[in-house]
């Protein structure tokens, strides 16, 4: 930019980082992060648990139309929602709780970007070769080579896109028959769209913006930067031990110079493309790669593995002032997270035990209060909702307490007896309810409404009111 | 540009300007922060053609603003929505055209459709005078209690609200009561009223009273005053009265009586409206079995 | 480096009063806030005539946009300025006016909201003879601000001064457009606003929306710009990022105020408007969030020592988040089920706690230490208490909302198989008792981070030194 | 373009300048067309301004802040149509100054809730909203039942509002405060003239008090809203129904 004549850029063309290939055991725990995350997420829809007749058997399911939401043995109505405050809460904190031990390996190894990106650049290996082909190509001139090598890849990547969006839309629909709908091309338009659109951003985020999320996009990743003090484990080069680094022959004295021989392995095998023996920077996302790059470096020079490892601030220092290493997982930090993690999943694991198999509502008519009758007594209407979560129909009855004289009437098809009422599996039972009392002392009383089940396993009581006129 | 000098960790240069110790690197902006505002900007020129966004200088289109390809407005959109819900009943209506009172009062959905076509044609045709309760109000019978003129179960609800009461259609319901002050004296009405009242208070009554009132009221409102749903004569030996229980009032009633009048809504709702609408009334608490 | 010969004689003392207005206000609107989330969960608490819900509202959203958020712009601004520009704050006297008078302002507004005096007009409730006080005091503020640009000794504006600049004029314009009002008498404390009805509540929501956008967004952006790249003693990122996305910025925020009355009798195109610039307006706005994020690349080490920015990387992180639910939640579908639900408080709330108070905090940590010469902070490990107090705070409060928000919006639109509606509103605010419960709590951390703050500030305008070692060092670094 | 942008860079002036031509751009081409009543107001009649007494009480409504809680504005959404009625209309507000379309539900939607529940209800709920609905979270409001309304000045706010755009007739504004009186007692002489000045007035006692309280004035006000609009005639014509 010296050169002031020269039409100022105003965009800064993107330096794109080739991968290269690496073996190791960060690698290794990758590829099963991956193989693990991706089978969780692709085979999840297709497991089955039994919910009797009237529910849907699928293990994991959100059915949106029915506004109903299923995991394994729980079973979630709209205002159960909240429990997923205490997962959200949960997660945040985990990840505070990581990322406090560990720094970035949520980002390095198990977020979905980083693994599908990783996926991605495997199947660019695959079809282009490893690092210097592909850079080779890229760079290269157009030809009938580098055409299907690229169409290659990037029909690869779309289809690994559809299966993404495929999979996602399993969770929303019944699995197996949504995939004989797909199979036939004969999905609804929502889901039709959903794939697409999926298809689209999977195909954008993994095969085009990649680290780049991470570096510029992403909020959870600076998030977690402020999450690090100096007992969090980095990816960190040992200056001590690698400076002055050079090339170096085999046989030459190791004496009087660092054990780093420049081979930049560490910097070719980097997904974002960063060096990280400048100290670490804000684009690592602790994946390792570069940890094992090196330590097959050392191996072969034989010198000992480590000159790159994940590694504390702490120990960095130590090291330099010549003291002993002096890290420390269990502080004060650590303490209060796993204390908030153990009280939140109690919370939560005691209000899903206790979660009721029914609730009772009553409301009280707004208009009119009270209805006098020609004998003097006093009526009351009220809308009661029995609502059944259980997967069997069930029989309550209702009944009143504490006023005397009070007489039940359930205004209903088929005129049902307030000792029968029928509320189907899964759903919402509506009654209007009439109670008739002798003019109670007060404008106001208590009325107590109890629906017992006909197994007497389930009781809901509701206090509510039976309102007069002030005279 | 002098103070131009290279940042030692990014290689980058400043532009060369300083405020309070703090400088600018001369970076470019990354390309894809471009590449994604012009797509978000492509999509909403996109959806401005799709979608009316823009205020027309001449006032024209859809409320002053450009109409879009689709023609798309919000009430459209909900038109759409609701037909989905409407089709979701739809599948009850035609059960319920040719299904019985007592077939509708037995099956829950039909019942629950009716009640709810009731609730929705009565709040804009019945409520004004009827109150949007149903409660009523003196000279508007209460729909709530278990007090009726011409009677409570679903077939005489139905036929009031079909052909009305003193309304203009041969098969109206009818009824008149005599001016008395025309016929007696005040202190004879007085002692009519009194009678009446016992029905419902006890108490002493004048002889007088009675006498009359087997005479001339008997006919309509029963010797025990409760009256006679054939005639629409109310009861006068309950707790409900239609113009008030006070003993002016009911002079003034026995005096010049008032006469309220229902339309006839046969021309005005359509069969299956008035039948949901009898189902309704019936259901508000006072309805009475066949 | 200028040379320490240079230095201007600074007005401080003036940051000084609006820095510690800033904390107090701060805990006054974080404490009314506590009361209003308890008294959401537990209506018992509304006690009497003056402090119920509906007159406490307008009195906390007040507090901390107008006097938390407003004392912390007025401290920064005018720091900044004069050592961005090389000279003494224009006008002493004017800018003593200018603290007294707002504060002022902010008195008199908020008995109006307690004896019920307002013009029920979200984030304008102030009455006319407040609003026109305001206009007096925000015309000196702006001439103050014009006088010490035009008085400076740099060759150039600073881009911190580009977004103040726009915040103070914007939000001048917003004020009188919005408040144009008639009183029904000169002695009657009650007007009546010229507009009416759909213009009312356009003109409305474009002025509320950009209290938004230009008070708490491009304002708090000039605090980011000057105090990120001081604190983390770092070049800003880049320039040309900054030119481009102040200006688009500016010119989309603008727009973007009909999304809060999406399917309302607002006519279509005018919602359509406010939805497409609102998308638009995304990258515009994650310009700020770059360009500050990367202006620490080069410091990352220093993240993981100085809690300060620590307060000042999360509250981008935050702006980042709550820039990018926006433009979500301001599409139509979307909107449809989050709005008049909790979705939008727990929006509203990652942005004010996250990036508006979090940038402020980070501010006021940092100026302390420097306005009352000391070498540094009392304690940087309450510093750090605080940030994470306050950040699980915060989790708590928009988890819980984010949630609840949804809740409702599913509840409200559940339909049942006959095609009845399925629930009734009650059983909505009956399912919202127990995220209340979390939100208050998460509110009660953020008000405990704060009072540690205050604390922690107390002992340092003391002069007090807490036994950190290693700590104190890195803090006279900076002053 | 660099160097065009630094003589913003340099002159503090012609950066306000620039700033405020920016701004205004998109304020004034989604503002102005507002203003052209005839495409932004349907065209729905029976809407009229509000009869003393229920300003009074739509005064009461704003100095409680009710719009924190409480929206006024049904939107065209099937759920919204069926609990609370016809979707509003830009007509249906056209007289409120300043506008009570609220942005957040944590109480019902309130465009339409006039005529809806009884009198009776609207005064217990306002009194003590537990004792009818055990759920509710909604503040206490008995002392509107201890306050007389302030009607003094009624025919300034009336008078001012003249001035903003409320078409308050001279004679409307003469009989004020009988008006207000009027509505709020039942069978009282000032009835006639109150009926003949507004159309579809509710005129009765709406709290039991003798005196022309508060409550008398906010009920009044919340017995109106949703009411006036002849809805029957307006074209788009949804099929609506409400839920209890």
């Amino acid at each position: 930019m010296s050169d002031v004549a020269e039409p100022i850029k105003f965009f800064e063309k993107r330096e794109r980082a080739y991968p290269k290939r690496v073996w190791g055991k960060y690698r290794q725990l990758k590829w099963v992060a991956m193989i693990v995350t991706l089978s969780i997420y692709y085979l999840a829809p297709f497991l089955r648990w039994d919910r009797g007749l009237h529910a849907p058997d699928q293990a994991i399911l959100i059915d949106m139309p029915a506004r109903r939401a299923y995991f394994f043995f729980i079973e979630i109505w709209p205002q159960e929602v909240y429990y997923l405050t205490g997962i959200l809460v949960l997660a945040a904190v985990a990840l505070f709780f990581v990322t406090s031990l560990a720094g970035r390996v949520w980002c390095g190894y198990t977020c979905p970007q980083t693994v599908w990106t990783d996926l991605f650049v495997w199947v660019e290996r695959i079809v282009q070769g490893d690092r210097a082909k592909r850079m080779k190509l890229a760079n290269g001139p157009w030809s009938v080579e580098k055409l299907w090598k690229l169409s290659v890849t990037h029909a690869l990547w779309i289809v690994i896109g559809m299966l993404t969006g495929g999979a996602w839309v399993f969770y929303f629909n019944d699995a197996p028959t949504l995939l004989e709908q797909i199979i036939h091309f004969d999905v609804p338009w929502s889901v039709g769209g959903w794939i697409l659109a999926l298809t689209f951003s999977t195909y954008l985020m993994a095969g085009f913006a990649r680290e780049q999320v991470c570096m510029y996009m992403c909020p959870y990743s600076r998030f977690q930067s402020a999450m690090f003090d100096k007992d969090t484990l980095i990816i960190g080069y040992d200056d001590v031990r690698g400076e002055p680094r050079g090339k170096h022959k085999k046989g030459d004295t190791w004496d009087g110079r660092g054990d780093c021989v420049d081979c930049t392995l560490c910097v070719q095998v980097c997904p974002v493309g960063i060096d990280i023996r400048d100290g670490l920077q804000m684009e690592c996302i602790a994946c390792g790669l570069c940890v094992d790059a090196c330590n097959g470096v050392m191996d072969k020079v034989e010198r000992p593995r480590g000159l790159i490892r994940y590694d504390t601030t702490n120990n960095q220092e130590a090291r330099l002032a010549g003291k002993p290493e002096s890290s420390h997982i269990l502080r004060p930090r650590t303490f209060w997270y796993v204390s908030i993690i153990s009280i939140v999943g109690l919370v939560m694991l005691y209000g899903l035990l206790n979660r009721s198999a029914s609730e009772l509502h009553v409301l009280h008519d707004r208009n009119p209060l009270y209805v006098t009758l020609s004998d003097g007594t006093i009526r009351n209407g009220y809308d009661i909702r029995i609502l059944n979560k259980t997967h069997e129909d069930m029989v309550f009855s209702l009944t009143v307490d504490g006023l005397d004289g009070a007489n039940l009437r359930v205004q209903a098809a088929g005129d049902p007896s307030a000792d029968a009422l029928l509320v189907y599996a899964d759903s919402v039972g509506h009654f209007r309810v009439f109670v008739t009392a002798p003019k109670p002392g007060a404008a106001r009383s208590k009325l107590i409404f109890t629906a017992t089940s006909s197994d007497e396993m389930i009781s809901e009581i509701y206090s509510g009111l039976f309102l007069s006129s002030r005279r | 540009m002098s103070n131009i000098e290279k940042d030692e960790h990014s290689g980058v240069e400043t532009t060369g300007h300083e405020w309070d110790g703090i400088k600018e690197l001369n970076n470019p902006a990354p390309r894809w922060w471009l590449i994604v505002m012009i797509i978000t900007i492509i999509w909403g020129i996109g959806y401005s053609v799709v979608y009316p966004s823009w205020p027309t200088l001449s006032g024209d289109g859809e409320r002053g603003g450009t109409v879009g390809t689709m023609g798309w407005t919000q009430y459209k959109e909900l038109e759409e929505s609701q037909g989905e819900i409407m089709a979701r009943r739809a599948q009850y209506l035609s059960r319920f055209e040719t299904s019985s009172f007592e077939e509708i009062q037995a099956d829950a959905g039909l019942y629950a459709f009716a009640i709810a076509g009731g609730a929705s044609a009565f709040k804009d045709n019945c409520a004004t005078c009827h109150g949007t309760g149903g409660t009523g109000a003196p000279g508007y019978p209460n729909l709530l209690d278990d007090d009726w003129l011409w009677g409570g179960t679903i077939t005489d609800i139905h036929e009031t609200i079909q052909f009305g009461v003193r309304a203009d259609h041969d098969e109206t319901r009818f009824s008149e009561m005599p001016a008395f002050a025309d016929i007696y004296s005040a202190e004879e009405v007085a002692d009519i009223a009194d009678y009446a009242l016992s029905f419902s208070a006890g108490g002493d009554f004048p002889a007088r009273g009675k006498l009359l009132y087997d005479e001339q009221c008997a006919l309509c409102h029963a010797d025990n005053g409760t009256g006679d749903r054939f005639q629409g004569a109310p009861n006068l030996a309950d707790a409900i009265w239609f113009y008030g229980g006070t003993r002016a009032e009911l002079i003034n009633q026995i005096n010049r009586p008032k006469h309220g009048m229902m339309p006839n809504w046969d021309t005005r709702l359509d069969a299956e409206t008035i039948r949901q609408l009898a189902i309704y009334v019936h259901s508000l608490g006072g309805g009475e079995a066949e | 480096m200028t040379s320490l010969a240079e230095k201007p004689n600074y007005n401080d003392e003036i940051v000084k009063w609006f820095t510690i207005a800033t904390v107090f206000w701060g805990v006054v609107g974080f404490l009314v806030g506590v009361v209003l989330a308890l008294q959401l969960a537990f209506p018992a608490l509304n006690v009497g005539e003056y402090l119920t819900f509906g007159r406490l509202r307008p009195l906390h959203t007040s507090a901390v946009i107008f006097a938390f958020g407003g004392n912390a712009l007025f401290a920064t601004s005018y720091f900044a300025v004069q050592r961005t520009c090389r000279t003494r704050l224009w006008g002493d006297g004017w800018s003593k006016f200018t603290f007294w008078g707002y504060q002022f302002f902010i008195v008199i507004a908020a008995l109006g909201y307690v004896t019920g005096v307002t013009q029920a007009k979200e984030y304008a409730e102030p009455e006319w003879y407040a609003d026109l006080w305001l206009t007096i005091v925000w015309v000196a503020y702006l001439i103050v601000f014009l006088m010490t640009l035009k008085n400076r000794k740099e060759p150039h504006i600073y881009v911190a001064n580009w977004f103040f600049l726009g915040f103070i004029v914007t939000v001048a314009v917003l004020h009188l457009v919005n408040n144009a009002a008639i009183p029904v008498s000169l002695f009657s404390s009650k007007s009546y606003p010229l507009w009416g009805g759909v213009q009312s509540a356009m003109i409305q929501w474009w002025y509320a929306h950009n209290a938004v956008g230009f008070f708490l967004t491009a304002g708090f952006l000039g605090i980011m710009y000057y105090f990120v790249p001081k604190r983390a003693n770092r070049p800003v990122y880049s320039y040309r990022l900054s030119i481009l996305h102040f200006w688009s910025l500016i010119f989309m925020y603008i727009w973007a105020g009909p999304h809060h009355l999406h399917y309302t009798a607002l006519p279509d195109w005018a919602q359509t408007l406010g939805m497409t610039f609102s998308v638009m307006l995304w990258m515009p706005s994650w310009g700020g969030m770059i360009n500050g994020m990367m202006t620490l690349s080069g410091a990352w080490h220093k993240l993981r020592e100085d809690p300060v920015l620590k307060f000042m990387i999360i509250s981008l992180a935050f702006y980042g988040m709550s820039t990018f639910e926006g433009p979500l939640m301001s599409i139509k579908e979307v909107n449809a089920l989050s709005h008049y639900t909790d979705w939008t408080i727990g929006h509203v709330h990652s942005g004010a706690l996250g990036w508006v108070a979090f940038i402020s905090f980070g501010a006021v940590y940092h100026l302390v230490p420097i306005l009352w010469k000391r070498n540094g902070l009392y304690s940087l490990k309450l510093v750090n208490t605080h940030l994470w107090i306050a950040t699980i705070g915060i989790v708590l409060y928009i988890a819980s909302m984010w949630v609840t928000g949804i809740m409702e919006g599913l509840m409200w639109r559940s339909y049942d198989a006959l095609g009845f509606l399925e629930y009734s509103f009650v059983e909505t605010v009956q399912a919202k008792f127990i995220p209340y419960l979390i939100r208050a709590l998460g509110g009660i951390l953020f008000l405990l981070g704060s009072l540690i703050m205050v604390y922690n500030l107390i002992r340092t305008v003391r002069g007090d030194t807490a036994r950190e070692p290693g700590m104190v060092k890195l803090e006279a670094a900076h002053a | 373009m660099l160097n065009k942008h630094a003589a913003l860079e340099k002159n503090s002036i012609l950066m306000l300048i620039f700033v405020v031509i920016t701004i205004s751009i998109g304020g004034i081409v989604e503002i102005v067309p507002l203003f052209r009543l005839e495409t932004t107001i349907e065209p729905v009649k029976g809407v009229r301004p509000y009869t003393p007494l229920e300003l009074a009480g739509y005064n009461v409504y704003l100095r409680e802040g009710c719009y924190g809680c409480h929206s006024q504005q049904i939107r065209p959404l099937r759920d919204e149509v069926e609990r609370y009625g016809h979707y509003s209309l830009a007509a249906e507000s056209m007289y409120d100054h300043p506008f009570q379309w609220g942005s957040k539900r944590t109480g019902p939607d309130l465009a339409r809730v006039g005529g809806k529940y009884s009198d009776d209800w609207h005064l217990q709920h306002m009194i003590d909203p537990k004792s009818l609905v055990p759920e509710s979270i909604m503040p206490k409001y008995a002392h509107l039942v201890e306050k007389t309304v302030t009607l003094d000045d009624i025919p300034d706010h009336m008078m001012a509002l003249r001035m903003v755009g409320v078409p308050y007739t001279d004679e409307q504004i003469d009989n004020a405060y009988a008006d207000a009186l009027a509505q709020a007692a039942t069978d009282s002489p000032g009835i006639d003239g109150l009926l003949e000045r507004y159309s579809k007035v509710n005129a009765r006692n709406f709290d039991g008090r003798s005196t022309t309280t508060e409550m008398d004035a906010l009920i009044a006000y919340l017995q109106v809203l949703g009411t006036m609009a002849e809805l029957q005639d307006y074209k788009h014509d949804g099929t609506q129904r409400s839920g209890r």
